[in-house]
């Protein structure tokens, strides 16, 4: 029983993180039909904002220390951050140790600037292009991006550890009136499923309640209608992109502390984000959602060591079984809507 | 000429052209030249563009005539690679059985997964490809780690039965052969400053892919081209006109997997050895690229997208640091440095920024491909003829 | 016996009874007009002889056979054919290559692996695709692309591959939808010279009253999924049930 | 810098005597890629010898590549007489003059493996067959270790392993034509287990996760083995795909299984990341049976300790070398490579540079560049001045035999590199083996032609 539950609670982090970049990369595709491959490099992105913040806050002068010796035996030198001399150093230190939940402030207009310009500059202009064509240019970018990234940071995975106080676990047992210290689950990955939580009911509330969302809504509907009433559509939908890409930016920045950002986990999140959205339906937010969680706790009871030892593998193919199955009994996926990406 | 009109005949004769005598036109530059490290015509290199030549042809039975973007073509070529390395290990070092084992065996395959996939169509036919796809590479990684070698590869060993083979040749593997033709033999031909090389292994999958290009042209050109084109254009009337049109989507799903099988039983022949990430969903992509970046639909196309991909990722990647300042050494120091700096983050380990760029730059500008490229250029000449003589008009170019 | 039998047909999309209980007997040779108001259920009653959509209940027989559960493109090889509201053609092909299509269809039935024939080597199939375009006066537009043909065009190149087929029973949905009056016309005299030089059934489903009048020998009111009447078009002009329903509101 | 020039010089110089634009006969017709006269494959001609230096430069393992290319150019410089000499001054054989190889300039090409077998064959394949390279060495991972050994084997080409830590690449897989300098599973667990004893007690369950793939098997192998003979349990051993990210499914379950040890038999990125999400869920600080819960990472890189930031503190492994040694060979070689480079090289670049030196040292004392010769020259060699202490070529499996360092991830780490400290050096007869219990024929050396 407290497997089930700890394997619950597993699937729906991971569910939380899967739905959010596919919850991205259905916006996109829902109101631009754009099938964007580049989604995954955003959510890279956002988590390298987190990394360069870092770095900002960090750029340090140095001091030369003779009580201490360096790898070849030349006096040391100490980087002393600049932070550290205007505020003192214990403010400097929790200052760093932010510097997960400060990048947020960080990357919201870095993405929205990201996403704006790469919608001026590419996207627009493969709005009448195949869907192939598309995505190998949405690759090609991506690639690019990541060597970029790579370029500047290397290939290494750089820690980007959570705020000291999101350091440990909480024991979510107790809650639940099992024993203490058999449920436990660390407080940073709890915050994560709730930071999604609160981004996917904010995109669903600005696209219910506002009259933005609710053109965008129409436009995802039917387009040409929505054109034709004069509302200017294009200016919206450059909005929708940048929109998603702060989505996909966030989720990067939140994850860096579950694991050190390097600059291929967009390409790692790629594919199984695209079997999400797949599988939820093309172009259907809610099924996005739904898709994620789903596959999220499967794949987490997928990977209990008595399933495992029952069918050896089943966690390494769970994820595209389950698309397999959905997608032949489901054709639209889980809530698709007919018509959509069929040719 | 074979059944193929005018401009099809030009086009198997330029092919043909163009493999019987890649070995000169791949090693343009003296071999003791600076520009010597863009030559592509040694052995493995000439074999790897016509191998993914025939991969990619394969692959634009399917996708290019009727539509249906296969994400998971790459499992074909790596089953196939499988199949290719187990006929090596268990009848001999023959590269017949090994090149039918693998045709045979992809051909199989895609009959199953075709046929499941089929039901569906667009993206969600491509996440069922890729589906089963990563399904097969994850597990070949894995636990059927006994039957694919892991994430190792399947490789050969001294121990192997090889029951209508030697076991080893001077206490060594035995090498893939033709009937005692050794793939890896090579003749050397030195003129002035330049060298070539005349591979077996080179010429024996040239010949197999001029014909797979020869059976994909009559293909195109065939009636079951013609519906499998009215499929991309319009699936619901061909189904309204009384056609079947899943037979033949599945018939050209299958004739596209065994294509690709054949490439992966071509690899094997060249290097017997087949590892897992060959059915990766980037190896997979990787023909999708092939495809496009050549020109989705055109005949050769496809095989100018692989051979422009294979040289990015083999000749880029080996340029490094220490050739470029040589380059530039001509230079004053000061701009030399410029250009290095300018330079360095392309070529050797940032060879895939140069890939990425390539692809967005074709994909930008030339939507149909290299192909589309090359019409342009030509469009360009003839219209300048046709200012000379306007009696016949230009004609313009087909998309 | 009509060629075409609908007996008790009936069709709900999750609560909606989008066709109540359907019969319908269409004579051989004749033009059969099926009209009424949007949301009638005329585009489902046409869905479910073509097979793309399987009736609930009761059965559907042409020619004496069912055509329940079959694909539409067995019912298309019976000789059922289908033009549509919007000409559905193949686009990307060129107008020879289209007609080519259904005369392979004709010829060779729903599938042949003939991979390695080539198109020129199909000496009859070629001759009779030029004869077609002739017969439709396209010939000199035979190696255009179908996408650059204007509407009217499209409209004839349809019917050409529909006839190739030499249906039976042709089910026009809407041939004329948004066309021009004399678009309208030169459809209308254009089916009338197929209906003059074939055996043909023709079954069609019409909005615009001046093509079901100018042509239709029987006409059916359907009205919220059931047929509420059938009759002459001489009798239904001054049906008063018709009129309540259907005609009051769109008077011709 | 060497200037490199990236030919098939052995035919140049041949065309050179033919001359002008004159078609020279065809030099030769063999049934394989052999270069005819010298009766062995790419036969330096001329006064140049090129080697071929195959890493990862794309791809997770970039940066070790990185670093195993600053290593091998350094090697080349010293080999060509070049910089302080380095280890050539520290190393007991003095066959090395910096003179080149006998008496032949250095010079070396380049290429990519990706870490994907597939790709690190083709890169191989040119430069055995383009740039004419005598030997080839590099990689980061058994995989293409295996992979690229077969290849040179086939060709018949000398191949020196980089970083490979499988049982296989010597073992089950070995190859005559193939050697290698850095340790293997079996002696990881071998070292690691006595420490593993001391620190924490043989009343120990231990819990694996493993990664799904040949290295992970061999190491979960060598590690159960080990720790199992001095009386630890091993509750459960779970595979993890290779491709996983996020561990959390994996490392949830843990606490509950009665484990109070969970070892990380994952390298890389991998290793990052389960490590990362082991302390998260707070097995750190954790209490299992009455006992403190300890982690336990059987290999470690200090370029991927790196990566794990501080959740390494105190957590025991091991590794081949590591740049705080204070031997002499050890301390000249981060002398020259911190000077050329600006920080302490990772054990990557130790094994890569080693490799080279003995490779040309082996090529003097033979007096050729023939594989067999090179064979017969490294197989039962012993040499010391390497930064491992005495040292054996061992010739049955052309496994080095060499003390092993067991380390611990630091407390307060003074510097970005200084992450790993010395808790033993392993002798290297306790972590010594029978060449036969892997399986495997190495075959008999192919000079390729």
């Amino acid at each position: 029983m407290e497997a089930i539950v700890l394997q619950l609670l597993s699937g729906l982090d991971g569910g939380s993180a899967y739905a959010l970049i596919a919850l991205g990369l259905t916006l996109i595709f829902g109101t631009l039909g754009v099938v964007n491959f580049a989604h995954g490099a955003l959510f890279m992105i956002g988590a390298f904002c987190t990394v360069t913040l870092q770095r900002i806050l960090t750029l340090s002068h140095t001091v030369i220390d003779d009580t201490q010796k360096d790898f070849l035996g030349n006096p040391l030198k100490v980087q002393v951050p600049y932070i550290q001399d205007w505020v003192g150093e214990s403010a400097a230190a929790s200052i760093i140790d932010w510097s997960v939940p400060l990048a947020i402030l960080f990357a919201i207009p870095v993405m929205l600037l990201i996403g704006i310009i790469m919608e001026r500059g590419l996207i627009k202009h493969f709005y009448k292009r195949p869907h192939a064509d598309q995505i190998l240019v949405t690759f090609g970018l991506a690639i690019v991006l990541q060597e970029i990234i790579k370029y500047f940071f290397g290939a290494n995975p750089i820690p980007a550890p959570a705020p000291d106080a999101f350091k440990g676990s909480f024991d979510f047992g107790v809650l639940l009136g099992f024993d203490p210290n058999v449920i436990i689950y660390p407080y940073w990955r709890l915050v994560y499923f709730a930071f999604a939580a609160i981004i996917i009911a904010g995109v669903f509330a600005f696209l219910q309640f506002t009259t933005f969302g609710m053109v965008v809504r129409a436009g995802m509907a039917d387009r040409e209608t929505v054109g034709l009433l004069g509302i200017d559509i294009d200016k919206r939908f450059t909005m929708m992109f940048g929109l998603a890409a702060v989505v996909a930016g966030l989720a990067g920045v939140m994850y860096t502390p579950i694991n050190s950002p390097n600059y291929h986990m967009g390409m790692d999140f790629l594919v199984i984000s695209f079997v999400v959205v797949v599988v939820g339906g093309m172009g259907s937010l809610p099924g996005a959602v739904l898709a994620g969680f789903v596959l999220g706790i499967l794949q987490s009871f997928a990977s209990m060591r008595e399933v495992i030892e029952f069918l050896p593998g089943i966690n390494q193919v769970v994820i595209y079984l389950a698309a397999i199955v959905i997608l032949l009994t489901r054709p639209r996926g889980l809530l698709g809507k007919r018509g959509v990406m069929e040719d | 000429m074979f059944g193929l009109n005018a401009k099809n005949t030009r086009l198997l004769f330029l092919v043909i052209f163009l493999v019987a005598f890649a070995p000169f036109l791949m090693n343009p530059f003296p071999t003791d030249s600076a520009m010597a490290q863009f030559n592509a015509g040694y052995p493995d290199l000439m074999q790897r563009f016509v191998i993914f030549g025939i991969f990619a042809i394969g692959f634009n039975i399917l996708f290019g005539l009727t539509g249906y973007l296969s994400f998971g073509h790459a499992a074909f070529l790596g089953v196939g690679s499988y199949a290719g390395v187990w006929m090596f290990k268990l009848l001999g070092m023959n590269i017949i059985p090994a090149i039918a084992a693998s045709v045979v065996v992809a051909g199989l395959l895609s009959v199953v997964i075709g046929f499941v996939c089929l039901r569906r169509s667009g993206i969600y036919f491509s996440i069922l490809t890729l589906a089963f796809a990563q399904m097969m590479f994850s597990l070949a990684a894995s636990v059927l780690t006994p039957i694919t070698g892991g994430e190792t590869g399947l490789t050969l060993s001294l121990n192997d039965p090889r029951i209508f083979g030697a076991g080893a040749v001077d206490g060594n593997i035995p090498v893939p052969g033709f009937f005692g033709l050794e793939m890896r033999s090579t003749y050397e031909m030195v003129m002035g400053g330049w060298s070539f090389s005349f591979n077996t292994g080179y010429y024996f999958c040239a010949i197999i892919m001029v014909l797979a290009f020869y059976a994909s042209i009559r293909i195109f050109q065939s009636p079951f081209g013609l519906m499998l084109r009215a499929i991309k254009t319009n699936q619901t009337r061909l189904n309204y006109t009384g056609l079947n049109s899943r037979p033949y989507t599945l018939a050209a799903f299958v004739i596209s997997g065994m294509y690709a099988g054949l490439a992966g039983g071509l690899m094997v022949a060249m290097d017997p050895l087949a590892g897992a990430e060959r059915m990766f969903w980037t190896a997979s992509g990787e023909v999708v690229i092939m495809t496009i970046l050549g020109g989705a639909g055109t005949m050769i196309g496809p095989v100018l997208g692989a051979g422009a991909i294979k040289y990015m990722e083999n000749i880029v990647s080996k340029i490094n640091k220490g050739i470029l300042e040589q380059w530039f050494s001509f230079m004053p120091d000061g701009m030399s440095d410029i250009f290095v700096t300018l330079i360095y983050p392309f070529i050797g380990k940032g060879w895939h920024l140069t890939l990425g760029v390539v692809f967005m730059l074709v994909i930008i500008f030339l939507p149909g491909g290299l192909v589309e490229g090359g019409q342009r250029i030509k469009s360009i000449f003839s219209r300048k003829k046709t200012e000379d003589t306007p009696a016949d008009g230009a004609k313009t170019p087909a998309e | 016996m009509g060629i075409l039998e609908i007996k008790n047909v009936g069709k709900r999309f999750g609560g909606l009874q989008a066709l109540g209980d359907v019969n319908l007997s269409i004579e051989e040779n004749t033009v059969h007009a099926i009209i009424g108001p949007n949301g009638a259920g005329k585009s489902t009653l046409l869905n479910c002889l073509v097979g793309k959509l399987i009736p609930d209940t009761g059965s559907v027989t042409f020619q004496g056979q069912s055509l329940l559960g079959r694909k539409p493109h067995e019912i298309n090889q019976m000789g059922v054919s289908r033009v549509f509201q919007t000409p559905e053609i193949f686009a990307d092909l060129t107008v020879l290559e289209n007609i080519m299509i259904p005369c392979f269809a004709h010829r060779d039935g729903a599938f042949k692996m003939n991979a390695f024939a080539t198109l020129r080597g199909q000496s009859d199939i070629t001759t009779q695709a030029e004869q077609i375009l002739d017969d439709v006066n396209m010939l000199e537009k035979s190696h255009m692309h179908a996408a650059s043909l204007s509407r009217g065009d499209k409209r004839r190149l349809e019917m050409a591959m529909c006839l190739v087929q030499e249906p039976k029973l042709l089910l026009l949905d809407e041939p004329t939808a948004g066309m021009a009056r004399a678009d309208t016309n030169n459809t209308i005299d254009l089916l009338k010279e197929i209906k003059e030089k074939r055996d043909i059934t023709m079954a069609i489903i019409e909005h615009d009253m001046h093509v079901v009048f100018s042509m239709a020998e029987r006409i059916t009111v359907l009205a919220q999924g059931t047929p509420l009447v059938e009759d002459t078009p001489e009798n239904i002009k001054g049906h008063p049930k018709v009129r309540e329903a259907y005609l009051g509101e769109a008077q011709v | 810098m060497s200037k490199s020039n990236f030919t098939r010089r052995g035919l140049l110089k041949t065309s050179a005597v033919a001359g002008g634009a004159a078609l020279a006969a065809p030099r030769f017709f063999s049934p394989s890629w052999a270069d005819g006269h010298a009766g062995y494959l790419n036969a330096p001609q001329g006064d140049t010898v090129t080697l071929g230096f195959n890493v990862p430069q794309s791809g997770p393992y970039a940066d070790e590549g990185a670093d195993e290319l600053r290593a091998y150019e350094l090697a080349v410089e010293h080999l060509n007489g070049g910089g302080d000499g380095g280890m050539m001054n520290t190393f007991s054989s003095k066959a090395l003059t910096g003179n080149g190889i006998l008496g032949k300039k250095v010079e070396y090409v380049t290429g990519d493996t990706q870490t994907k077998p597939d790709a690190a064959r083709a890169s191989a394949k040119s430069m055995i067959e383009k740039d004419g390279a005598i030997m080839i060495t590099g990689g980061s991972s058994s995989g293409v270790a295996v992979a690229v050994q077969a290849l040179c084997q086939e060709a018949g080409i000398i191949f020196m392993a980089g970083l490979t830590h499988s049982n296989d690449t010597t073992g089950k897989d070995k190859k005559a034509n193939g050697f290698r300098h850095f340790f293997n599973s079996y002696m990881s667990g071998a070292a690691l287990a006595p420490i593993l004893g001391n620190a924490y007690g043989t009343n120990r369950k231990a819990y694996h996760l493993t990664a799904d793939y040949n290295w992970g098997y061999t190491t979960e192998e060598a590690v159960r083995t080990s720790t199992e003979a001095m009386g630890w349990e091993t509750v459960a051993a779970v595979k993890t795909p290779l491709a996983q990210t996020d561990f959390k499914d994996y490392v949830a379950p843990v606490l509950q299984s009665g484990a109070d040890v969970l070892v990380l038999n994952h390298y890389g990125g991998n290793m990052v990341n389960s490590l990362t999400s082991a302390v998260q869920f707070g097995l750190r600080e954790a209490q299992a049976n009455g006992q403190d819960f300890q982690i336990v990472v059987p290999l470690y890189s200090r370029l991927m300790a790196k990566g794990a930031g501080e959740n390494v503190k105190g957590i025991f492994g091991s590794t081949n070398w590591h740049w705080s040694l204070t031997d002499e060979g050890s301390k000249a070689f981060v002398k020259s490579f911190g000077e050329k480079y600006g920080f302490p090289p990772s054990q990557a670049a130790h094994t890569c540079y080693v490799q080279t030196l003995l490779y040309a040292d082996a090529a003097e004392r033979a007096g050729t560049f023939n594989p067999c010769g090179i064979g017969e020259a490294l197989e039962g060699f012993e040499f010391d001045g390497m930064g491992n202490g005495p040292t054996l070529y061992r010739a049955e499996d052309h496994q080095c035999f060499k003390d092993v360092l067991v380390v611990k991830g630091k407390e307060n780490p003074s510097s970005e590199f200084d992450l790993l400290e010395i808790v033993e050096v392993t002798p290297a007869a306790q972590v010594t083996y029978d060449a036969s219990i892997f399986g495997g024929e190495l075959g008999t050396c192919n000079p390729g032609a």
